[in-house]
């Protein structure tokens, strides 16, 4: 059925239980984790090749779990959409398994390898699910496993951090499961495509949306919910901050992504447009304030955590555009799915430098950051290019991100957001390079270096340049990113 | 409602009486000693009453068979753990009450 | 009301009980206290909601309710060893109200 | 409905509001753990009057006693690390700010359970129409091992994830507790024959009545829970590779089953039909296994002593 040489297999079943029968064997035999751990990382990136061409094909898989179909049984789905993420957790998640390779002792990696895979494997079926119970479940098998791996190097910060950010998610789930029982009720289904047919606006459906909506907010970090993340993203290991801001924060809005546009945004006489101002408002409030903390923080770790929050909020401001019909505005969801990719990868990269910095000096205070652009040139040209993309300058994919999302904001006269989006931009350009600059500065005392192994610097380095090649790829993308956010308004207007 | 259902009857308040007397006890008696003595003398003969009563409602050997297990695993339980609760207590240190 | 509402409601009851809780104290063990509370009072509404039918009772909701049972078991068993650990580096069994502001990683 | 039942009903459901209130408020740590139990205990009653005698059964055994069982520990060794001070810490400054506004929140919230409780939507009537191909006859279990076995596969992971986590952090060395005196002893020998009886029995009555492998793997876990407070403590020997394989055997054997099936060309988790009640069973059983190692051991608190280096 398909042109290439792939064979048709059950791609989104591999994807799922690939790294989750490497996580238990890897728990049974820890010898053999690491292993396992680097073969199943590398074997998601060629499982999803193979999704990829399966999706190109067909534009939507359905795998029915157990043969039994929804509304009984639970349904895997794979589109552009969660193509979109499954990518940039392939991508990140390779790159970092081959950095965290040389970053733990041996005998802490045997306990980070098990605990990645549980990772990727919620990670890779959060992406496939189109089912609201079983979602809820992979929120809590990667919310536990990103609390585990917050924790695991064990210091007093960390462990507050993990504390924190573990009360922060378990309460995320628990009142995104609320809003699942009240849908449940109202519709007698779980299954994503069956919700679409029968959900009614009503008191029901909109506690769900508000429920759903604030459980997820605060899983993905939106301002004011962000109390969380800067002190478990900047206190975990180099590593593992990458995978928690790269995209752990992605998994919980991917799910409210699905939901707004496929189940509440096109419900007529839910007032769907109000939710979405105020998800806009709350997106540029995080960025200005997420962006405003970044510049004062003495620490490189904190600074990116910062970033991070004020990354997340660029993605909320696609909610308020509305097409003329009252419809999601497809331009501004192709430019959120790019930032994602760009965030992504920058932000991975920029955290793994981080963690080189750390390594080397023993420290990552931004004022004591002592030549490091002689003596540590990749990781300095990580950080240096990540930082470009996220400031959204050209040439990187986090320009190309942002341009849309301003092309999107100036078509449809939305100063505010065009002003925030601008005013964001400046900022980040002033943290990155306030951290730049001091890589060139001799530091008032001089400090013991340690060495860092050339798989931790080129592996930043290497995530960096995907991050800079998005940017040159355009039209190679936007096809896929077209396909996963629906047709453009003159289609969807009937 | 025939013989054996007043009987039962009877059981079932008589063991809600003791329940009753045991709560009761758990909650005026001064110590913790004295409440325990309350709690499981009162309890377990209590338990005892109501699964006879409903072993005779039951009307099979099958469920009145498990009745009676239950209430044996129930004494079992209790005496083990009203000593050991005593046992800490005493190892704590905690006096008993005196008039 | 029917008796499925009384608890759906006291689920609704125990998922505010839950959440002022989790606000509200500070000791780490009352927090794990609280969210079990809130996931008590959440699958009280997932099987209260599924009332009295005339095809007898929903086994689904059942199912997800066992489900979710076994998760909170875990996380509370996980957020136990946290709090542990936290205790014996920190000396405190509470989060401290400010961000960190040492090194992270020793 | 009778009168006299609607009012058990309302005062259950009151006696749970309030004692989760109690749980939460009371100054004494220890006390509020033992509310927080009894609120458990209260809870599995609840399930019965709601007609989910599995629930009941899930909530008496995990909700109610493990976690339970894991607070208290928790707290004892709590004590030890942090002995006093460390009581009722509320936030003053929080205490009325937010109530408010959960309330405000929880009526809108009741609001909307109101307005579904007339005519709610459920997935009874398809649960019955398939339950003969799926290989028991006990709707939850069919539910759980079958039609949404998929969320069960992620379920026993999650309990394994939980336990290396633990694991990962190595909260304390193991330490040396009193002896624990020959009554626990005794109670242990008498109970133990009677756990395992009763576990086995759920775990095959789950077929076709209320049980299944998470009731049945908790009352073993409990088994596991009363032999170590009475001192018990695996051989050195057993502590390595055959602990972990007792704790990996549960969610391994069920990703086997799902490779298996894979590949022999049918969706994740596609039981055939002839098939699906040994299946089932298969890996009820080895979940079951598991999840009373991972329960006992997480009651425990730290890795078992004597890992040999591998």
């Amino acid at each position: 059925m398909s042109p290439v040489l792939l064979p048709d297999l059950p791609w989104e079943a591999l994807l799922i239980l690939l790294p989750l029968t490497g996580a238990a064997a890897g728990a049974l035999w820890p010898p053999a984790a690491r292993a396992i751990g680097l073969l199943t990382t590398a074997g998601g990136l060629l499982l999803l090749a193979g999704l990829g061409t399966a999706v190109a094909d067909a534009q939507t898989l359905r795998h029915a779990v157990g043969g039994w179909g929804a509304p009984l049984g639970i349904e895997l789905r794979a589109d552009a959409l969660s193509l979109v993420f499954l990518t940039a957790t392939a991508l990140v998640g390779l790159g970092v398994a081959v950095y965290a390779d040389s970053y733990f002792e041996r005998s802490q990696a045997r306990g980070f390898w098990p605990l990645w895979l549980f990772l990727l494997g919620a990670l890779n079926a959060l992406f496939l699910s189109a089912d609201l119970f079983n979602l809820y479940v992979t929120l809590e098998l990667m919310g536990l496993a990103a609390v585990a791996l917050t924790a695991f190097s064990g210091g007093r910060a960390a462990l507050s951090g993990a504390m924190r950010y573990l009360l922060a998610t378990l309460l995320g789930s628990l009142v995104y499961l609320l809003g699942v029982a009240l849908l449940y009720h109202a519709t007698g289904t779980l299954d994503f495509s069956l919700l679409t047919q029968r959900l009614e606006a009503g008191p029901a459906a909109r506690t769900a949306l508000g429920l759903m909506g604030a459980g997820l907010a605060l899983k993905t970090a939106l301002f004011p919910f962000h109390f969380w993340l800067p002190p478990a993203h900047s206190s975990a290991p180099a590593p593992v901050s990458a995978l928690l801001s790269a995209l752990v924060v992605k998994a919980s809005f991917y799910i409210l992504v699905r939901l707004w546009l496929e189940l509440f945004a096109p419900l007529s006489g839910l007032e769907g447009a109000g939710t979405g101002e105020v998800l806009g408002w709350l997106g540029m409030a995080a960025i200005l304030w997420g962006s405003w903390q970044a510049l004062r923080q003495p620490r490189v770790k904190l600074l990116v955590a910062y970033s991070t929050v004020a990354q997340i909020g660029y993605l909320f401001l696609a909610f308020p555009l509305l097409t003329a019909a009252g419809l999601p505005d497809p331009a501004a969801w192709r430019a959120v799915l790019w930032l994602v990719l760009a965030h992504a990868l920058a932000k991975a990269a920029m955290f793994l430098a981080a963690g080189n910095l750390l390594r080397f000096g023993g420290h990552d205070r931004i004022p004591d950051l002592d030549c490091v652009a002689q003596r540590l040139p990749l990781t300095v040209a990580a950080f240096a290019l990540a930082g470009i993309s996220i400031a959204g300058l050209p040439p990187t994919g986090g320009f190309i991100g942002k341009w849309l999302l301003l092309e999107a904001a100036l078509l449809q006269g939305r100063w505010d957001l065009v002003a925030v989006m601008l005013l964001g931009g400046l900022l980040a350009a002033g943290y990155v390079f306030k951290v730049v600059g001091h890589f060139f500065t001799p530091a008032a005392a001089g400090h013991a270096a340690r060495p860092v192994p050339a798989a931790m610097e080129w592996t930043a380095l290497t995530l960096a340049i995907l991050a800079l090649l998005l940017g040159l790829a355009p039209a190679w993308l936007l096809p896929w990113l077209d396909l996963a956010v629906g047709p453009g308004p003159a289609e969807a207007v009937p | 409602m025939t013989g054996p259902d007043y009987l039962a009857a009877l059981l079932l308040l008589a063991g809600a009486l003791f329940f009753l007397a045991g709560t009761l006890g758990l909650l005026r008696f001064p110590d913790v000693y004295t409440r325990l003595h309350a709690l499981t003398k009162a309890d377990n003969v209590g338990l005892g009453l109501i699964v006879l009563g409903l072993s005779l409602q039951s009307g099979s050997w099958l469920v009145a068979g498990k009745l009676i297990l239950i209430w044996l695993l129930v004494l079992l339980a209790g005496a083990s753990v009203s000593h050991l609760i005593a046992r800490g207590a005493r190892l704590r240190g905690i006096p008993e009450w005196r008039r | 009301m029917s008796a499925a509402g009384f608890y759906a409601l006291a689920g609704v009851a125990l998922v505010v009980l839950g959440l002022y809780g989790l606000a509200v104290q500070a000791h780490l063990l009352r927090k794990l206290l609280a969210v079990n509370i809130l996931g008590s009072g959440v699958f009280l509404v997932l099987v209260g909601l599924g009332g009295p039918a005339d095809a007898g009772p929903d086994p689904v909701p059942h199912a997800m309710v066992i489900t979710g049972i076994v998760v909170a078991v875990s996380a509370t068993a996980l957020g136990l060893v946290l709090m542990l650990k936290l205790t014996t580096t920190s000396g405190r069994p509470t989060l401290e109200d400010d961000a960190p502001r040492e090194g992270p990683e020793a | 409905m009778s009168l006299l039942q609607t009012g058990i009903d309302a005062l259950l459901a009151l006696g749970l509001v309030w004692l989760a209130w109690r749980a939460l408020a009371c100054p004494d740590l220890f006390r509020g753990i033992v509310l927080f139990i009894a609120f458990g205990l209260l809870m599995a009653l609840a399930w019965v009057r709601l007609e989910a005698p599995d629930v009941a059964l899930a909530e008496a055994a995990i909700g109610a006693g493990l976690t339970g069982a894991l607070l208290l520990a928790a707290l004892a060794r709590l004590n030890r690390i942090a002995p006093a001070g460390t009581r009722a810490d509320t936030r003053e400054a929080w205490r009325n700010a937010p109530a408010l506004l959960l309330v405000l929140a929880g009526a809108g919230l009741g609001l909307a359970v109101l307005s579904l409780l007339p005519e709610p939507a459920g997935l009874q009537a398809q649960v019955a129409a398939e339950l003969g191909r799926s290989g028991v006859s006990n709707p939850v279990t069919a539910v759980l091992l079958n039609f949404r076995g998929y969320d069960t596969l992620l379920e026993v992971l999650v309990l394994l994830l939980a336990l290396l986590a633990a694991w990962s952090l190595e909260a304390e060395p193991p330490r040396r507790e009193a002896a624990p005196g020959p009554v626990l002893d005794l109670l242990l020998r008498l109970l133990l024959p009677v756990l395992v009886l009763a576990a086995a029995y759920l775990l095959w009555a789950g077929a076709h009545a209320p049980g299944g492998a998470f009731q049945a793997g908790a009352v073993l876990g409990a088994a596991g829970v009363l032999a170590l407070l009475a001192g018990w403590r695996l051989q050195p020997h057993l502590t390595g590779l055959p602990l972990r394989l007792a704790i990996v055997i549960g969610p391994g054997g069920f990703l086997l089953v799902a490779w298996a099936l894979l590949l022999t060309g049918r969706p994740l988790l596609e039981y055939p039909p002839a098939l699906a009640g040994a299946l089932i069973l298969l890996i009820e059983t080895l979940a079951t296994l598991s999840i009373a190692a991972t329960l006992a051991v997480l009651f425990q608190g730290s890795r078992p002593a004597a890992e040999p280096p591998a």
